[in-house]
């Protein structure tokens, strides 16, 4: 992995404060911590559920020390069932309450599919505007730390395909703690997706205020003018690595919100750039990539003066441990996209 | 091999009884005032007056499809009458009496079959709010238990006193989202009314083949909750219990699971055949002889409570008012198309405001796919 | 809707047999009946499972006097839970059955999606291929029909997205007679969306023998040098009814496999003409569009003559009646797609 | 406010039992010869050293995750043993004696652990197959009980007599596959023994959190299931009533429930820390008291079954064999990488075709993105 100075630079103005603020360093679950604490200070109506997040605080501490502030009622340990959580959050949220559920790992939100379609992203249309359904369901994804069949996933494409639902992905510590806090007072419901892998590995510092991030902005995390790179989440790392190292300057673009997509900032770029490689941990076939390549097709055509490049996973299972390194996209393969769509020529 | 329908299991009928069949009294009546009767007699007309009339309307394709109540309206009746203003009431589509007991408007009910947008529903049909609490019906099963139980589970953490009552079909019990439910209710000790309107099928399948479980009632011996079993088609036995549990949440004593053991007379929805499937004459007749309609009619007439001028006024007032919710509700126009976008997000993305515009020129006869630039619907 | 002759017309080279078969008049849904009992005959380890199958016959009638002729064994009636059935029949499957689920609505499969992620589409994988998972899950999918919420959908994104399944789609009842039998033989799960809009509406003669179809080969519905249009299901008599109305020269692809996708012919066609329409009934965002415009543009950007444009349904759900037919794709708005590729000069 | 850990709640004791805490007959031991009872030891300690061992190799990297069965073991030992070959077992992570009971390969089982691709350790490990099935461990729970039950449906409609027997943990029960495996189970009345290995503890949540249900063998009348409450510390209790259980699946008398009540001795698995959620000093004490292995050693001994030379003979045999496996599980190397496509489909697609190759570029330094044409890897 390259430096990663330039996604730490904390694009201040964005989140309205005067100059210099307070910061204190930390990490990505840190910031997660911090965040909760303050939105559930800040709202009584923000209650927490999950299983693993009372006396443990989750299995990665994203909840550390909310039940003892909090207390059960706000903090809430649930049976071992993402469906009942999902659907009780739900019925929460029809009441006025904004659940901020946990599930532990993306790859078990499959069972709370069902509450998923048919409570959490219709009711807002379906009563008409009536009953809103103000949820942030928090889940760790993505690979990369070695863990078990379904601890490693990336399937941000279930939610982003359907509608009535944000999806919102942070990549550094400053950007968690803005986007969460949005996400837990915006009154649409959110998925909000925290790169495990680099929950710990990347510390910044983050200022101490209260302060929010757009969920409809990218975030343009390096200029450049050669190509485009979209990504998010751990793979922003990535990206930035690959751009230190190969002959070409890039522009790199944090897409933060994956639905529904800030498509201005993309279009802008690819135009400008006229060469895009999509990054992301997430199988190719219908994974994000494939609808911003599309859209980059429709809208900037006559711009593209090579064909847009997927750099990601591959469409298999995620494997064992012992190759999941070669599965995942990198630096490496970043960098292999970015060369060949610069040495492209028609 | 060979198996044309099903062979009916009649469940076992030791269920909490007040008014037998002939409609005499085998216990104590509940307390309710004659207007409290007569309340619960006019809800049990205009049921089927409403529900009558919506058939017609289903035949000559004003609305798309009904689901009737027919025969099991003693059970959401009952239910219902057990709350009070504020409390919740999340329902299926087999609940009419529930809903109409608690005034929502009979022209709501019927537009929302006819398939009109929730937004044009509720923009061109200017009807009060009901006094109980009324999420949206949705088609998927077994999913409002859940959500029942999280509403409930706001109320708890909130220390509110409001009540939480789900109704929930034999077939639906068959759904994660009841297990949940119910698990949920239990744990958190809820103050939910939990309520299985058995009527023995869902479409097609009886409930022997839903579950190996004598009863739905003992269902709740999984998940820690009491239960009750009644006669669902006597709206003062579910009256009674479901008043009960009611009081027991309400003063924090948790969930209560009730099962009504009634029958369904009828096809699922007008979309089904029964005859396909079940060979019901002798179930119809032996549940025809427990018509719950007729069976309080007869009590309150014994009682006195009801004669035949009362009755006849009540009825007037009935058709009355459903002419004036039809005429209501067929005086709804169709969406504007763009409403099928309104409500899917608070604010309007790139996307959607793009899309608005392709449909909007596509309805105006002009080729939607003319921007290639991102920019060319702007402004 | 315009002429619709020509995907009537059968490839039965295709279904290598000898010249002028004896055939059968018949629709969709007949064609689906009629090779369910074809396969049940052929072998007895073909299951039927779901709920209405039994005596109601399934709620299109797609089982229709299955149960009588095969038992209650064969053609079994469960309980109401999707996740009950994909579950078990995921049992069934590890144990040698070909369970043949029903799923009475594509819309209703979603409280099932943990078992068909968990069990149905890794167990292959899972146990290094030891055990395999033969499974046809049978679906009615899109709209049209004016039934309530969910009755109408069109997701097979979710499915397309995942690994380890494949995904068909029938247009015509000769399709659906290959295509089916076909997939119950396939070892691999396949996801088999059958578009009910028209289980009744088109009729074809329909070969009395026995045929599969590949599930690997996209059909070539008609050919023509301007503009392909790629789609499946029911929208194929859409792209038909366009194609007849519109001053290019039309080229149909009728995808079958939805995943994997035969790159090769779709390649093929573009390189050929240089423009492309993709016409599906699924939201745009991450609709199957999606992925085929980001192939062409990877693959062959340097033959296109315009941009890829997509004819699809909304990013919305799926609307009341009084509305559906704006929001469903239809021959005018594949018209109008074609119409804008074959006007638009670099 | 302030809740630091949880307060546990010892579940009732009224279970079956043969062999009481001390290692005495309580009641008549189950029919088992000298060398079956000597077997069950064997597997009792084998899984105890295996365990060890793996924790050692955790800790040394060589293996990434290890959940042991520690003071669990007589749950899924008895009910394994009352099984016969061809039988099928649907395991979790916390099942290992029953592995071993039925042979699976001690050297599978570690090499489970090491996160090699499938296909790599069935082709380097030159194992037997067991006598009895075991399908995939799966890391999502819940979701075996539905597919066993699918199982025992094939052998139910086959007129087969295997049985299928399907371990669930108290946690998973609350998920929707528990609640789909064991409803179907009751209605296809299928030959399944469906065992809840209720250790108390989901992760951090004792099972007060888990349901309100007394006990979870009750959960068996949702589903009209007979159920058993056994001693899961009592190899000999947990033999009995599974063995009657199988013999009923066996003989066409449907599925049975059984809960076997047991403890998490240690952390859930080796990313665990339980101190930071439950103070289990006490509780420890009294389980310890309970140890399973010891009880049974007890009891051998004082039957004369067991004496110190044999003791020694077994523990050297396991020691020698936990060697072997540990070194035959060492050997494996690293699987190739294009592995990762393998049984994903039956046949490769153009789309497998072409990323195996761009990873094959990739992973020899060439650039894996140079085709342009969609036939750039062609040939
Ligand atoms: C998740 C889901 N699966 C399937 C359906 C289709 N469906 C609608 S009603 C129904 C039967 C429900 O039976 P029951 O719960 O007994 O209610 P009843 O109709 O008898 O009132 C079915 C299968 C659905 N609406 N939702
Ligand atoms: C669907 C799903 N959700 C969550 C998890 C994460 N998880 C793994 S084990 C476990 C606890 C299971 O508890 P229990 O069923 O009691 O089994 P035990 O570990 O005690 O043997 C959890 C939550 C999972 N594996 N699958
Ligand atoms: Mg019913
Ligand atoms: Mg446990």
């Amino acid at each position: 992995m390259g430096s990663e100075s330039e996604q730490l630079e904390l694009n201040t103005d964005e989140m309205s404060m005067e100059s210099e603020p307070d910061t204190e360093e930390m990490n990505l679950i840190t910031a997660v911590n911090r965040t909760l604490r303050q939105e559930m200070n800040r709202n009584e109506s923000v209650r927490l559920l999950g299983y693993d997040i009372g006396p443990l605080g989750g299995v990665y501490r994203g909840t550390e020390g909310l039940l003892e502030e909090f207390g059960g009622e706000r903090v809430i340990d649930t049976p071992l069932s993402e469906n009942g959580i999902i659907g009780t959050a739900a019925g929460m949220a029809m009441r006025g309450e904004r659940p901020v559920p946990e599930i532990e790992f993306m790859g078990f939100f499959y069972p709370a599919f069902g509450q998923f379609m048919y409570a959490v992203v219709k009711t807002y249309k379906r009563t008409g505007g009536e009953l809103e359904m103000p949820m942030t369901v928090r889940m760790p994804y993505g690979g990369g730390v070695k863990a078990l069949e379904y601890h490693q996933e990336s399937t941000e494409t279930y939610f982003v395909h359907t509608p009535g639902v944000r999806v919102v992905c942070a990549s550094t510590p400053a950007q968690t703690k803005g986007l969460l806090a949005e996400s837990i007072r915006n009154d649409d419901p959110v998925i909000f997706l925290e790169p495990k892998k680099i929950y710990r590995g990347v510390e910044e510092p983050v200022p101490t205020d209260e302060y929010t991030l757009p969920l409809d902005e990218a975030r343009v995390v390096r200029s450049g003018s050669d190509v485009t790179v979209l990504t998010w989440g751990a793979m922003v790392h990535q990206a930035n690595a690959a751009a230190a190292d190969v002959d070409a300057d890039v522009e790199i673009i944090d897409l933060r919100s994956l639905s529904p997509l800030d498509i201005e900032t993309i279009l802008d770029s690819v135009s400008k750039t006229g060469r895009c490689v999509v990054l992301h941990e997430a199988r190719r076939t219908l994974g994000l990539g494939a609808e911003l390549s599309a859209l980059i097709n429709e809208y900037a055509l006559d711009r593209l003066k090579a064909p847009i490049k997927r750099a990601t996973g591959y469409d298999a299972h995620f494997p064992g441990h012992d190759i999941e390194d070669d599965y995942l996209p990198d630096d490496d393969r970043a960098r292999y996209a970015i060369q060949a769509v610069m040495n492209y020529e028609f | 091999m060979s198996q044309k329908t099903w062979a009916e299991e009649r469940p076992p009928e030791d269920f909490y009884r007040i008014l037998d069949p002939e409609g005499k009294l085998q216990t104590d009546a509940p307390e309710l005032a004659d207007d409290e009767l007569l309340e619960l007699y006019r809800t049990f007309l205009s049921t089927r007056v409403l529900e009558e009339k919506m058939l017609n309307m289903q035949r000559s394709g004003e609305v798309s499809l009904v689901a009737r109540t027919f025969g099991e309206e003693a059970t959401p009746l009952g239910g219902a009458a057990a709350l009070q203003s504020d409390d919740w009431i999340f329902y299926t589509y087999r609940q009419t009496p529930a809903l109409l007991y608690w005034d929502l408007p009979m022209a709501e009910v019927i537009a929302s079959a006819t398939g009109h947008e929730p937004e044009t529903i509720a923009e061109q049909l200017d009807t009060e709010d009901p006094p109980v609490n009324f999420p949206p019906g949705y088609t998927p099963i077994g999913v409002n238990v859940t959500n029942a139980v999280g509403s409930a589970m706001a109320d708890a953490f909130n220390d509110r006193d409001t009540v939480t009552m789900v109704f929930t079909g034999d077939g639906s019990t068959s759904q994660g989202s009841f297990h949940d439910g119910m698990n949920f209710a239990g744990v958190f000790d809820v103050p939910a009314v939990i309520i299985c309107q058995n009527n023995q099928w869902a479409i097609s399948e009886p409930s022997q083949r839903q579950t190996a479980s004598e009863t739905f009632a003992q269902k709740a011996d999984a998940y820690g909750l009491p239960n009750e079993r009644v006669d669902g088609n006597d709206v003062f036995a579910v009256y009674e219990k479901a008043s009960e549990a009611v009081e027991r949440a309400r003063s924090g004593g948790g969930a209560t699971f009730i099962e009504c053991v009634t029958y369904r007379m009828g096809a699922h929805n007008t979309s089904d055949n029964p005859d396909l499937y079940r060979d019901d004459s002798e179930q119809r007749e032996y549940w025809e002889d427990r018509d719950p309609v007729d069976r309080f009619e007869t009590y309150l007439r014994s009682e006195g409570v009801l004669d035949d001028e009362t009755d006849a006024e009540i009825r007037d007032e009935i058709d009355e008012r459903v002419t004036d919710a039809v005429d209501q509700a067929r005086s709804i126009s169709n969406s504007e198309p763009e409403r099928m976008f309104d409500n899917t997000l608070h604010e309007r993305s790139w996307r959607e405001h793009h899309q608005r515009a392709e449909l909007h020129r596509e309805l105006n006869g002009d080729n939607p796919f003319v921007d290639f630039t991102g920019e060319g619907f702007d402004g």
